[in-house]
């Protein structure tokens, strides 16, 4: 009994990103806003400003903004309830999220949705969706209309690697490799699934070899550096475009919060935790944006940017009024 | 007027429906290149071709998804299932999805699609494929849940649904495909909401959907033969409910047995007799009735299913019951 | 007597059962290492070890499947669903597995299991996070559906589930975990069938369970100060429904109202309210009142959430409503 | 992108299994009367006798037979609605299976069940199950509770190649491979999901690979040889028993007839069949009897005491009183 390679890379020889500081900083700008859009939401919630389930991406935030980086804005993206990052990527404002937080009538979904549920019609972002699994076929449903209208569009479907072995998942990737849909699914595998490690949840530490039994392209890489992402992505957006065939790809990463804000985390160790903040995408692409050049100053002008706009979401979200209609959304008017 | 099949009427609904609007597409298992499991959407490939009729595998969860994805982006599928039975894979997609898109994207996105097949118990075909969900769908905000007993319903009907903009749950009777009914020429719709006096009478009232219609109309014409004169209201739109015609019809009579052919607890005939008692106790001269079949799985042989099944002589029992005549 | 709070009761009936046969185990999502998505298997890795209390991956219909196999075998699992919001992608096996195993077999095979988990709305956790299906569970012949609203009941029920030999759906309240309540040191169980007068009274009867037990025990205590006296009654077991004691309070009061947090349509308070007309339609002087969630998704923001659900004051209205008094 | 080889023998070096009459009598007598059992249920279908779906296994016959003659007696077996021939192989009489078929009270399961739902606890018969892929976690259950209790019991869970996508089937055996249960998962790959062929199933028509994302052992043949499969099979199941390692089986193989009576099979050419008829494996195996040295008469007498069990077993069944109980079996009484 023989096991697959676990670690595979797309194209055979595949050269160390190059890019320059006008491809990278509005990578890092972004993915710097929604580290500090997300400090500013665990902060709104310890003051009981938001509520419910709050899941922060951070630590994984060059997996949303490479993998989207790689995109048209026709193209779709679909997520899980962690998708503030991935919204913010497809171009939806920090205002409408933070309001949306804070159940505001300002909010992207009127105060309906809360956290795990951002969509966004204006930037083809279908969602922020609470059910495990159950998001896969959905994206795999807009691909299909993609292919049914020969739109041209491509969708990126993200996923968890703790959801990699239900079905919703699982039927999603093979009707899609069956239909050959053009879509990319991402698995950010961030090592746990709530309190559970990966040797908890799978037989075989490598989601991306589900991608065997369907003669899936498939590929598998760290989240180290989001130019990286960028490029391989790339590759499968090109793929799903160009010919319709889907690609599995997995992303090793890591979030450096609890599961959701009422998660001390306890099953990691403080060491494994640091080990993984010291690969830090964000201060990785600083150091890479002044290595290329990029003036000391610019970075914190760019910074203090960056600090404004979510200062001023946060203003918008306090200083919004309260939801107020929930019943006109049940069917339709 | 031309008298069709209720399976023809339904073929006939998606037909026309998909030469109005090229968005609209058919999936589920064995509805194209077989002609549908029950031969509902038979010559609809030939017409169509593979791109708007899709054979599925056995993946429901996977091509109820697909379709409520493609429906968020614009596209209006109607998905086959096999029979309801199989939804219980699916339901997740159907309740947590479909039926939540309109009001978790704050109305952005909706999920114009009809999910469609045969339910109810056929003949012998045992306890995992003889069941009736409508009332665990008709529980659920956001869905819109449709039973047609005749081929005029059904084809109306499923034309209604497949316009609607968000969800519609579409229960066929699985052992009505064979029977007839008139049905005009011309192009109509029945809309939701809208309750249908399938029998006028002015003793009581029996309330049914989809097979138990007709288990009603033969009991008030049982009854007929000893003067008693029912009405048998079919629900047709159980979600929304016509309270205004079903309570019209029970202050008439006075009277009220519900009959269904699912189980009785939590049935959804507890949700219309609560509904006749809220809006009807002053008029109601005795208690309302409920048939129902009996609260077992359904057993496999024939005669322990029929035994389990609301006959005529059941309806037949309990409007005598609710008429104080025994 | 001891004073615990729910959780800690749940925990207790678990572990003492566990102690007491070897062939119960507890499987669901981080039920062991994290100790509980809501800590009610707090300690229980650590007492029974890996082999009894078993993580396990995010595949509910899998993991729920293993415990119908493991059961028809003799083992006696508890199946933890993370939230009950999860059971519909279990359901099938819920309802076409273990529901029916027995019947299907001709009385070979039981299905000795427990499912259990939080259900219901929390606290700001949105649509797909809210939600009450215990009307579905209800529905289904070969299960049993039990909800405690008390620590005190939620131990003696839980062990009672625990040694049932078929199927039982045990929903416990999402936000009454950290609720008190004594409980005695001694064993005890509550048979299922059994509701319970949580409050005397002659007025009216309130019929509830899980949280709106609390609920209508609120909406009691602000009615009496007007003098008016509500009898609760605390359903406790959904199935088998103890009809007796329902109808007890109400043929007694009079009146009645039906207090659930789920959705209206054909949610079970339907089914209560048809079985109260049909066993005291004589001696009711209103027609059965029912409060109940709003009849749409849940939404997130607060102020939203607390108008969607029944309030005390809603229960106080109703109460008005149905005593003439506006 | 590549996809692994699609056909791999379990050892590498399988020698072509010989055998003796000993051995294959049985298994031959075996098939023979599942054989002629399920051609009398076709005739009592048609004459009204049987109702509702019946699925027939007639050309199929070697497998079922093949893999349970691996097991012993206190080992499980759980199959579809397509498992009359495993409920016979695994012990249970032709009378009560005829008898349920006909609805009635000495049928196996008392008339409740009918052709899709046989049970038998005697012989550890774990069904007879209608949803597809629903019985395969149920399998692993099994597995669990024999890893559970160490009691050394080895479960056999027989599939179409139609349920190897959805959720049921694909979490089942995830769970198994996670836990390592001591199961044998046999996909009877007969080429039709009810009218569907497999290339409008799954992309790569190779079910067995699925067991590569796994790491579990798997193994795939052609069910032309009943002593192959039994060789087979049995390596998986002393890798379950000894090492409570989970093996998945593709096992290539053919329908006769329709899917279930009521499916005339238009969409297979009548040369197709007729190609794999001429592979019926019952045929070759009497081959090979009389190559063993069976004499001709033996196999006569055997083939005529098939005849009068199987007509035994309708008598028993036609003259049998109907099933007359179905509320004791809703609780526990
Ligand atoms: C069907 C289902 N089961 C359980 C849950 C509860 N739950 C929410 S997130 C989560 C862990 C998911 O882990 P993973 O897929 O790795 O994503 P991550 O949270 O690490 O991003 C669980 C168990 C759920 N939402 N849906
Ligand atoms: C969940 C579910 N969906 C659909 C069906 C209807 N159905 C019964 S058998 C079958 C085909 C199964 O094909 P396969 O798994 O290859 O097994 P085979 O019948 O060929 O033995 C279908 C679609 C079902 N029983 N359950
Ligand atoms: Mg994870
Ligand atoms: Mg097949």
């Amino acid at each position: 009994m023989t096991t697959p390679e676990t670690v595979r890379v797309a194209s055979d020889a595949f050269a160390p990103p190059t890019t320059t500081t006008a491809e990278l900083a509005p990578l890092y700008r972004q993915m710097l806003a929604i580290r500090r859009m997300e400090e500013a939401c665990a902060k709104a919630y310890s003051n009981g400003k938001i509520g419910g389930f709050l899941h922060l991406i951070i630590g994984q935030e060059a997996v949303c903004v490479g993998a989207i980086s790689a995109l048209r804005p026709e193209d779709y993206v679909i997520a899980t309830y962690r998708e503030h990052g991935h919204a913010y990527a497809k171009g939806v404002a920090a205002r409408p999220i933070m309001a949306e937080l804070y159940g505001k009538k300002t909010g992207l979904v009127k105060g309906l949705g809360g956290s795990m549920h951002l969509f966004d019609k204006a930037t083809n972002f279908l969602g922020g969706h609470g059910i495990v699994g159950g998001h896969v076929p959905l994206g795999a449903g807009a691909a299909f209309a993609s292919k049914y209208r020969n739109d041209g569009r491509v969708t990126l479907c993200f996923f968890g690697e703790g959801a990699s072995t239900i079905g919703g998942t699982t039927e999603g990737i093979a009707l899609a490799a069956l239909w050959k849909l053009p879509i990319v699914f991402i698995c950010e595998n961030n090592q746990y699934s709530m309190g559970t490690p990966n040797d908890r949840s799978f037989a075989v530490n490598d989601v991306s070899l589900r991608a065997l039994a369907h003669g899936m392209a498939r590929d598998r890489f760290d989240a180290d550096d989001v130019i990286k992402v960028k490029r391989r992505i790339a590759e499968a957006v090109e793929r799903a475009r160009t010919t319709s065939e889907p690609t599995l790809i997995e992303i090793l990463t890591y979030r450096f919060r609890g599961h959701s804000m009422s998660d001390p985390g306890l099953y990691r160790t403080k060491e494994e935790v640091e080990e993984w903040k010291r690969k830090d995408p964000l201060n990785g692409t600083r150091e890479q944006l002044l290595a290329l050049g990029m003036a000391e100053t610019d970075i914190e002008a760019l910074e203090e940017d960056v600090r404004i706009e979510i200062e001023d979401s946060v203003r918008f979200a306090e200083e919004s009024a309260p939801a107020d209609d929930y019943h006109s959304y049940v069917e339709k008017r | 007027m031309a008298v069709i099949t209720y399976r023809e009427a339904l073929n006939q609904a998606m037909r026309e429906e998909m030469e109005r609007d090229a968005n609209i597409f058919v999936m589920g298992e064995e509805v194209g290149y077989y002609n549908g499991a029950y031969k509902v959407t038979q010559g609809l490939l030939q017409k169509f071709g593979p791109k708007r009729i899709i054979d599925a595998p056995i993946a429901e969860l996977g091509f109820a998804g697909i379709g409520v994805g493609a429906a968020m982006v614009g596209l209006r599928p109607i998905i086959e299932f096999m029979t309801w039975n199989f939804s219980l894979v699916a339901i997740d997609q159907i309740v947590n999805a479909a039926a939540k898109m309109f009001q978790m994207s704050g109305g952005q996105y909706n999920v114009p699609m009809v999910f469609r097949g045969p339910s109810g118990p056929a003949v012998q075909v045992g306890s995992q494929h003889s069941q009736s969900f409508e009332s665990f769908y008709a529980n659920v905000p956001g869905l819109k849940v449709m039973m047609p007993s005749t081929a005029y319903d059904a084809k109306g009907m499923l034309k209604t649904a497949i316009r609607e903009d968000n969800p519609v749950v579409f229960m066929e009777g699985e052992t009505l495909y064979n029977t007839t009914w008139e049905v005009p020429d011309g192009e109509y719709l029945i809309p939701f909401g809208k309750a249908d006096v399938k029998r006028e009478g002015k003793h009581i009232t029996l309330i049914a959907w989809s097979k138990m219609v007709w288990t009603c109309l033969d009991a008030a014409k049982a009854l007929a033969a000893d003067g008693i004169e029912c009405e048998v209201v079919d629900v047709r739109s159980l979600r929304p409910l016509d309270v205004d015609t079903l309570a019209t019809s029970v202050r008439k009579t006075g009277r009220c047995v519900i009959v269904e052919v699912g189980w009785p607890v939590a049935g959804f005939g507890a949700e219309v007799a609560y509904q006749m008692q809220r809006h009807c106790m002053d008029a109601l001269d005795a208690p309302i009735e409920r048939v129902t079949s009996d609260d077992v799985p359904m057993p496999y042989a024939k005669n322990l299913e029929i035994e389990v099944q609301p006959q005529v002589n059941d309806v037949v029992a309990a409007v005598r019951r609710a008429l104080y005549l025994e």
